[in-house]
């Protein structure tokens, strides 16, 4: 049984590592990749410490749904937001 | 005893909370609250887990083991996992009227930094 | 069983690899497909050889198998039609760009 | 039997770690979105073989929601890509 100390350790350093890249990636979009990734990883931690059922909700909200809100609303204030603001995208994005 | 859980918790929480009060873009504001939340989901399943316990399912027991045996054994605590199933429920719903006042805020102002909404307000 | 666990892990530990070394993002689609069919596939029937074909096991490993032979390559296509779209540039050594209007399929090949 | 499921599961989450490099330095969005689709697939068989390993095939549903909906979720992403989300 001491193999699951090993996959508890590994998964838990992945949801750090998810969470600062969370704050630290400075493209918005990027966070919110990073966000569905802290989910994801979530959802196997979930698993191994046997909470299926909170792992089912946990797969489609905080992979699947609160990535698809953080992007209506940043395509949505996109329009909105005049035109020298740093709404803290990259360059090469701006022009499209 | 997973104490390296509750850490991971707390560095969590402490980043989204970093990120709440430093970063002055309002989504990564947002962002900083739904990371918040994540730590106290993670913290909830935590306590409810203890030492080699399987999920509290009757359904398809493990091998040599009747849904009794199941029952009376070593399962995770379900209350502290329905609590964390109606946070997640609760959260996503309150993530959802945070991103449309800041969608508002955006239509409202035209720009989406906190400090140059705070100016304007006078 | 475990030549099939093995065979899957080294794809998949191939696929990361490409997509941590490769160039553009094209081809990075290409290893991440790659990572699903061969990575993902020979696992799946490692669990299914492992756990004998009569149990509760198998009838979930054979549809998420079924599941991702229909989506990946679905979801691969979109990936890379809205990459394109959006004007990703591809790698200063890329060849040919049979996409691009005004060009012939065959011609422009070194 | 159970060992080397166990071991399947570590190697996978193991394998999918240095994703979050990609997922740092990625130029544009779509290599982000390659980066999260592989890691969701790697955390699906991470989540089917340690079911094998714990014996409870009650964990398989979770892989095969993770399976389904990355799929969903990378369509969405496409397609706000392409713009036609607004």
């Amino acid at each position: 049984m001491s193999w699951f100390w090993v996959l508890d350790y590994l998964v838990l350093a992945l949801v750090l590592a998810c969470a600062v890249l969370t704050v630290a990636v400075r493209n918005l979009n990027g966070a919110v990749m990073a966000l569905s990734a802290l989910g994801t990883v979530l959802t196997v931690l979930f698993v191994i410490l046997g909470a299926p059922d909170v792992a089912h909700s946990e797969a489609v909200v905080g992979a699947i749904a609160l990535p698809v809100l953080y992007l209506v609303a940043i395509g949505k204030s996109r329009t909105d937001v005049a035109r020298d603001a740093n709404l803290g995208e990259e360059r090469s994005r701006e022009q499209t | 005893m997973i104490v390296a859980n509750y850490l991971t918790a707390a560095a969590v929480f402490c980043a989204g909370l970093y990120t709440v009060l430093t970063r002055r873009n309002l989504i990564k504001i947002v962002m900083g609250l739904s990371l918040m939340e994540a730590a106290t989901y993670l913290l909830m399943v935590s306590l409810a887990y203890r030492a080699d316990s399987t999920a509290p399912v009757l359904l398809n027991p493990p091998r040599g083991q009747s849904p009794q045996q199941l029952a009376e054994g070593n399962v995770a605590d379900p209350v502290l996992q329905n609590f964390c199933l109606t946070a997640i429920v609760i959260g996503v719903a309150v993530t959802a009227v945070f991103l449309s006042v800041v969608v508002r805020i955006a239509q409202h102002y035209r720009t989406l930094d906190a400090d140059q909404v705070r100016e304007l307000r006078g | 069983m475990i030549a099939l666990a093995v065979i899957g892990l080294g794809f998949s530990l191939s696929g990361v690899v490409g997509i941590l070394r490769m160039p553009d993002v094209y081809c990075r689609i290409q290893c991440s497909s790659k990572t699903i069919t061969m990575g993902a596939l020979p696992l799946l029937l490692a669990l299914v050889v492992g756990e004998g074909f009569v149990s509760g096991y198998t009838s979930r490993a054979l549809l998420v198998m079924f599941l991702l032979l229909i989506v990946n390559p679905v979801s691969s296509h979109a990936l890379a039609r809205a990459a394109y779209k959006t004007g990703v540039p591809m790698w200063h050594g890329a060849v040919l760009d049979q996409a691009r209007p005004g060009e012939p399929a065959d011609e422009g090949r070194p | 039997m159970t060992l080397i499921f166990t071991l399947v599961a570590i190697a996978e989450m193991a394998i999918a770690a240095p994703l979050l490099i990609r997922l740092a330095i990625g130029p544009t969005i779509s290599d982000r979105i390659v980066a999260v689709n592989t890691l969701s697939t790697q955390a699906m068989l991470s989540v089917l073989f340690f079911a094998a390993a714990a014996d409870r095939a009650i964990y398989l549903d979770v892989a095969l929601w993770l399976a389904s909906f990355s799929y969903l979720g990378t369509i969405v992403w496409a397609r706000y890509l392409e713009r036609e989300l607004l």
